[in-house]
């Protein structure tokens, strides 16, 4: 098999940061291949130079062996790459099949745009990866995972003999996971070379045909994940053994902090694919962890947003009891101040300043507790910060340093640290581990089963099935808004939660043992 | 433009039509071209204040905040209206003239204050000379501030607009006399008063000895004054203005009370502008085609009894 | 593959709230249009306001904010501002009234000229901010500084004056044309051009690829990039067209007035802004359409109007205009998607 | 959050380059100064620029401007704009007059009522942007046209002069001493008054914890808002310190002409916005410094000095402050961080 792609020698430094150094990789014609590393190890940026992204760096690449040198992504697409990039680039405005097409409009005759041949052009393709959704939508009314469906299917319809994907999958629920899989396994058939970078282990067996992991910008190894456990993938791509994923809770809890009882809020001016809590009943005590699991859609973002009062104006029936009190919950102020803290599901666009500081950050949600009368003691919130990063294990350089030039797990963390710093009796978070890598899942697992130990009550909404099954005492299944099942984690599994997120048992085998 | 019209006398065609005589009830534009001029603002004040002794008249007010096209549109729509008089007193001659026309056809008297339109399709025409004004202020300059000659500055209004071109070149003719007399510098004010102080600032700081400042008006004056004050060289030169508006904040006080040594009316007509009217439309009159009033030179001798005739109740 | 027919959503839901939204400001320019009958004067039994020959006025008087409008959608769609667009007119008619009468040049070589400047001078503004980086504010209030600049130095601060004719110093008779009225004397040539303008406009947004990446860009510019669309000429042309409208409208202003003066269009700026954001067009780009700046533009004309008909006092004017944008904008909220 | 601005570290080490971009605004100011001392024309061998009484000059012409830009930079901060400033000065600047001299109020009741008006106005600007969700933009667009509107109203269209003394109709003595000069007749009160202000500002940046609310609503708003950062508190509560600035420069304004016009301030928010921007600010929101609006507002200033002291053309003038605006945002792109 002629070696599709040879990337040679290459370095990228940002100021202070060495993200690739003197990286060799290869892609075959029709082979998955999987980029393995911790955040900020350099797999993104060794894909944006492939794919035209980025202009400047060292070393050479080789396309079917004749040497080339993009001056933009254009280039690149005109070579046969296409890129699905980690953070979704699409244009809210223009509907499905404007940005399938963007770029490359189909034409009529006479020159301008054959929107009807697009929409067309446009179902095809989403149907064939699955995803029934109208190419006349605007894209800005889709959730996030449709939304990566569509940078998906947007990038298949470049008929690339390069697909690099970027953590495609983050937002995704296993049914989604699962089709996109095949759809994988059709392109590696017709040739295609592919590069999958995924967080999540458990897929890089299932898909990739070979791996590498690289680590400080370097390659630290490559393997057929095939032949090795996850634990030691994980090893290698963490420069030493994480013993257990999972901390198993001590299931040690305590009094009811939080009860909700059916739920439900009626948007006073509904959008289009929102699901608000439709009657949604649950309980967290103080020290346990409560998953809440669903597909696509289900409801989960939408009821941790009503909980910490920023879903959009309605009327809200049913009741929500802290410790036994009745709370209206009013927007984040209010919420905060009652000890409730939220970790949103998209930390670039809903989390952080990214040109602010790493200090600024992660102190603003605790500012008060700096000085007095309105003047921050800076000695203090430097000590506070300084505190939680190293709690977090936070990998930065300088507290000064721009949040937007870290790692995507590292950003979570500060979201994290941010809210832990309020000292909540309550986190809500949703989807907190989406791109972080394992070492630091395993951080934020820990962290999490201190922080319950300790008596704080926890609600965790994720699309990762072993998240749930390993993380939390208790899942509750949301399904259209509504809460349909409730299991213990002690005995219940994955295969578990996807039938009742599902609504029926007929993909119960297909995605039982991982 | 201060192109001279041929006096014809008579009354047009069309105002005798509109007359109904004392028992008429009428409607009147009148079309301000931007009342941020407080010499405008004055002008529509006047106006109102003439108005309120005639019963019959009823005046509209219209400010076209210094847009041709927007006073375009004001009196198009006083035509939809059916006003029976047009006052206009226009931002710029030739972009009105062609509306102004349109009414004048259309039979509604127009009578033109301050600036002429071009043509002679309007009924009468009341202003001042600007060119005049300036010669004046020239020649008082050359003949009573400076008969042994001096220097001096001029602060002009805004750079485009007819009456700065007007003010500055009967001024140069006024001082031709005097050859001993010069003007150093010249800065352009915008017709602002605090632009005529920072240009003053300036002014001052690049010329050691001014003994005059001639403005194109009395706010720019007021400013440069207090320019000099700032620096305590008001007492070394003289200031003078034009306008004289008979307000507080007007040219006439600053006189009154030392700050400007002479300053040079330039009428609004506003009174002048009714009682044509009344002739026209009450009187089933005729007027004089063109009417150009005197400018009145304004100095310490005669500035309180003059603000006080021109404001007769206090 | 699995089927999935079952998960195809449904758009018909949304549909009449959301068409209703999509047309918010027809609506609004027909509320006004109603208030406005109300509202208007009556004359021996006629309403004035709907007079055929006051509606022409209404919208003649619009014609030109209309025009630079239309140019300003499109800055603004790609997330910019043209601040410039009222001096590009100033320099648009100066020119066009010194090339005619000055140096009696003929009639399309002045407006091909005077078309040509406006499109460079956006042009370069459209290469200061894509190329270099800057503001488009900050480019354009610049360039308002320096357009005002060149047309009063170009027209030796004067405002020109346009006499027709044949003779020396005289414009071409064909120019006068422009500023006439047509289809027995009712509707001014420049309502023709402003409709023209913006129907193409309208039907250019609608069928080009250029107007997919120009939403694209002002919507997510980085996407944009990335997808391939040239994002730095997409700009570049944008201001182009919105200078050469700009200047258009500054010829449709010096034969309307019959005369090119140095300080014409003086914040007309403003009033083209308010019109794009009164008709829907988010100042963050990437959302908006002609259509309903077209409608932005006739509301405020007939505001204007009404409140010029009625004689509202100028003072109390501009507190109603100030009150009446800041509640269209407010309805602009309303919609279902922020 | 001020750590993104301005701000030494001194306790890590930065490159030489990132320290002069950082202060890139002084230099860029150093630069003009040095330029005016080169062009400044001679009298007697002395340099007329240097003199002590016309860098007096230079402060106290643009204090106004000054303090103006200081709240600006605060609206900048959170992303927004404010265009209704220059209305505002002029409100404030008739309000002290007919107070003073028409109402005989003291000075003390005077200067609090104006400045209360100027909070106010500011505050409910600040409403309809934070509450309503209004664009800045359209908002104080609007809010323009209003204060323009009440200042006329109030005035009666006509400035009103400022005369001092204890008589009826006259304004107390001790509001003309604003206007004076002090330390040996050489600084302008005003001066006092704008540095007074840039100080507190650029503490009050430092230090407070509501500013790091600011930066945080300017740098992301919906962070800042899940956060748990009183959003729409600090909206209201900057548009609300941008009024009273205005109405500080209004007072400052009439004292200094002895006369509140209502047409005084027209144009004064495009200064201001471009002191800001030139100063380091982006338009963006989040990032930037009141020291560097400071540095833009003085460098503003000096090139309008040099300009008038060398008696440059007017209409020349404007071409070469174009494209001093253009440089100068040109500079901030070269910074190391976009
Ligand atoms: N634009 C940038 N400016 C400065 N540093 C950057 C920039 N982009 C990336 N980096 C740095 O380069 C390194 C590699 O980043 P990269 O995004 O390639 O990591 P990654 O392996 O994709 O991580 P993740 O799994 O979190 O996506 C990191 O240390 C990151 O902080
Ligand atoms: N049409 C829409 N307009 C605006 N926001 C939307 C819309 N649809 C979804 N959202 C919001 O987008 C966010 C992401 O939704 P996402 O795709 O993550 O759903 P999910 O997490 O898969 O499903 P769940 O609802 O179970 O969390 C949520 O905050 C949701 O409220
Ligand atoms: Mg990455
Ligand atoms: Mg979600």
């Amino acid at each position: 098999m002629a070696d599709l792609v040879r990337m040679a020698a290459i370095g990228k430094r940002y100021g202070g940061v060495q993200a690739c150094h003197e990286v060799d990789f290869v892609l075959g014609a029709g082979e998955v291949h999987a980029l393995l590393g911790e955040n900020g190890a350099g797999k993104s940026t060794l894909m944006k130079i492939l794919s035209g992204d980025i202009t400047e760096y060292a070393g050479s690449i080789a396309i079917n062996g004749t040497p080339v040198r993009f001056s933009g992504p254009t280039d690149a697409q005109a070579a046969g790459i296409a890129m699905i990039h980690q953070e979704l680039d699409l244009v809210p405005g223009l509907s499905v099949a404007d940005n399938i097409f963007l770029g490359r409009e189909l034409r009529t005759t006479v020159r301008t745009v054959d929107r009807r041949r697009m929409e067309r052009e446009a179902r095809e393709l989403l149907d064939r990866s699955g995803v029934g959704l109208d190419p006349r939508r605007p894209v800005g009314e889709l959730r996030v995972g449709e939304q990566q469906l569509v940078t998906i299917a947007k990038a298949i319809s470049l008929d690339a003999r390069v697909l690099i994907m970027d953590e495609p999958t983050s937002a995704l629920t296993s049914s989604e996971v699962e089709r996109l899989f095949d759809v994988i396994r059709e392109l590696r058939n017709s040739g295609v070379g592919i590069v999958y970078i995924s967080h999540r282990m458990e897929e890089i067996a299932k898909v990739a045909d070979r791996a590498t992991v690289l680590r400080n910008g370097k390659i630290v190894t490559s393997f057929d994940p095939r032949k090795l456990s996850t634990a030691e993938v994980v090893e290698a791509m963490v420069g030493r053994p994480v013993q257990t994923m999972f901390t198993t809770p001590d299931s040690d809890t305590g009094d009811e902090l939080l009860r909700v009882e059916n739920l439900k809020l009626k948007a006073r001016r509904p959008r289009p694919g929102r699901r608000d809590p439709d009657g949604i009943s649950l309980t967290v005590r103080s020290g346990e962890i409560v998953g809440l699991a669903g597909l696509l859609g289900a409801g989960r973002t939408e009821l941790l947003e009503t909980l910490y009062g920023v879903a959009p104006g309605g009327i809200r029936t049913g009741r929500i009891l802290l410790q036994g009190r009745p709370i209206r919950p009013r927007g984040p102020r209010q919420v905060l101040a009652q000890g409730i803290g939220f970790v949103p599901e998209d930390r670039r666009a809903s989390g952080l300043v990214l040109f602010h500081s790493i200090l600024a950050n992660t102190v603003v949600s605790s500012l008060p507790s700096y000085g007095r009368l309105g003047v921050i003691a800076r000695r203090m919130e430097r000590t506070a910060s300084v505190r939680m990063a190293d709690r977090l294990r936070l990998k930065f350089g300088r507290l000064q340093d721009e949040v937007g030039t870290l790692s995507g797990g590292n950003q979570q963390k500060v979201v994290f640290g941010r809210m832990l710093l309020t000292e909540p009796k309550l986190l809500l978070l949703d989807e907190p581990t989406r791109g972080v890598d394992v070492g630091a899942k395993a951080e934020i697992y820990r962290l999490l089963g201190e922080l319950a130990a300790q008596g704080l009550g926890v609600l965790l909404a994720s699309s990762e099935l072993p998240e749930l099954v390993g993380v939390c005492d208790r899942v509750v299944v949301l399904r259209d808004g509504r809460d349909v099942a409730s299991f213990s984690t002690a005995d219940s599994g994955e295969g578990d939660l996807l039938a009742a997120a599902m609504g029926h048992g007929e993909m119960f085998d297909e995605v039982g043992g991982v | 433009g201060t192109t001279n019209e041929r006096a014809s006398g008579g009354a047009s065609p069309g105002a005798s039509k509109s007359c109904k005589g004392t028992d008429g009830k009428y409607t009147i534009g009148m079309s301000q071209a931007n009342v941020a001029e407080p010499y405008r603002q004055r002008m529509d004040d006047d106006i109102k204040a003439a108005a309120k002794d005639v019963p019959q008249f009823d005046v509209k007010f219209a400010d076209a905040a210094q847009d041709n096209a927007k006073q375009v549109a004001d009196v198009e729509n006083y035509i939809t209206q059916q006003i029976d008089l047009l006052i206009i007193s226009p931002n710029e001659a030739k972009p009105l003239t062609s509306v102004v026309k349109k009414a004048y056809d259309k039979g509604i008297p127009v009578i033109v204050l301050d600036r002429k339109v071009e043509g002679d399709a309007y009924t009468g025409f009341i202003g001042g000379d600007n060119v005049q004004i300036g010669r004046e202020a020239g020649k008082y300059i050359a003949e009573k501030l400076l008969p042994q000659g001096g220097n001096v500055v001029e602060l002009k209004g805004l750079a485009g607009a007819t009456p700065q071109a007007e003010r500055h070149e009967g001024f140069v003719e006024g001082i031709k006399g005097n050859p001993k007399v010069k003007v150093i510098a010249a800065a352009s004010g915008d017709w602002l008063r605090e632009k005529g102080q920072s240009q003053m600032d300036a002014l001052l700081k690049a010329n050691p000895k001014i003994d005059v400042v001639y403005s194109h008006n009395d706010p720019m004056a007021e400013g440069a004054y207090l320019a000099a004050k700032a620096v305590g060289r008001e007492k070394e030169m003289k200031f003078t203005g034009i306008d004289a508006l008979p307000i507080p904040s007007g040219g006439i006080k600053a006189v009154e009370q030392g700050r400007l040594s002479a300053t040079f009316t330039y009428p609004t007509n506003g009174k002048e502008a009714i009682a044509a009217a009344k002739k026209i439309l009450v009187d089933c009159g005729t007027i004089e085609k063109t009417q150009t009033l005197p400018t009145r030179l304004i100095d310490a001798s005669n500035a309180a009894k003059i603000y006080a005739e021109e404001n007769p109740t206090g | 593959m699995t089927d999935v027919q079952d998960k195809v959503v449904t758009t018909d839901k949304m549909s009449v709230a959301a068409t209703l939204f999509r047309f918010q400001s027809v609506f609004g320019l027909i509320a006004v249009f109603v208030a406005a009958i109300i509202f208007s004067p009556r004359k021996n039994g006629a309403i004035l306001f709907v007079s055929a020959d006051n509606l022409a006025n209404v919208v003649r008087a619009v014609s030109e904010i209309g025009i630079i409008a239309v140019g300003m959608t499109f800055v603004i769609l790609i997330g910019g501002i043209d601040l410039s667009v009222g001096a590009v007119l100033g320099l648009a008619a100066v020119g066009s009234a010194v090339l005619m009468v000055e140096n009696d040049w003929g009639f399309l070589p002045s407006v091909v000229l005077v078309l040509a400047i406006g499109l460079v001078f956006g042009a370069l503004q459209g290469v200061a901010t894509a190329m270099i980086g800057i503001q488009s504010f900050i480019v354009t209030l610049a360039g308002l500084q320096i357009a005002r600049g060149l047309a009063r130095i170009w027209s030796g601060g004067q405002g020109v004056a346009i006499a027709y004719g044949d003779g020396p110093k005289e414009a071409p008779t064909s120019f006068a044309l422009l500023g006439e009225r047509t289809f027995g004397g009712l509707v001014p040539i420049p309502v023709i051009i402003f409709a023209v303008v913006a129907i193409a406009a309208v039907v250019f947004l609608r069928v080009s690829a250029f107007s997919r990446h120009l939403y694209a860009v002002g919507g997510n510019e980085k996407a944009a990039r990335l997808s391939g669309v040239p994002v730095v000429r997409v700009k570049i042309a944008v201001f182009a067209i919105c200078g050469l409208l700009a200047s258009l409208a500054g010829i449709v202003h010096a034969v309307q007035l019959n005369q090119g003066s140095p300080n014409d269009g003086i914040g007309y700026e403003l009033d083209a802004i308010a019109a794009v954001v009164i008709g829907g067009t988010s100042l963050a780009g990437g959302r908006g359409s002609v259509a309903g700046t077209v409608a932005g533009a006739l509301l405020l004309g007939v505001l204007n109007n009404i409140l010029a008909l009625n004689n509202i006092d100028s003072n109390i004017q501009l507190l109603i205009k100030g009150l009446v944008i800041v509640a269209a904008a407010a309805l602009q909220r309303l919609r279902p998607t922020s």
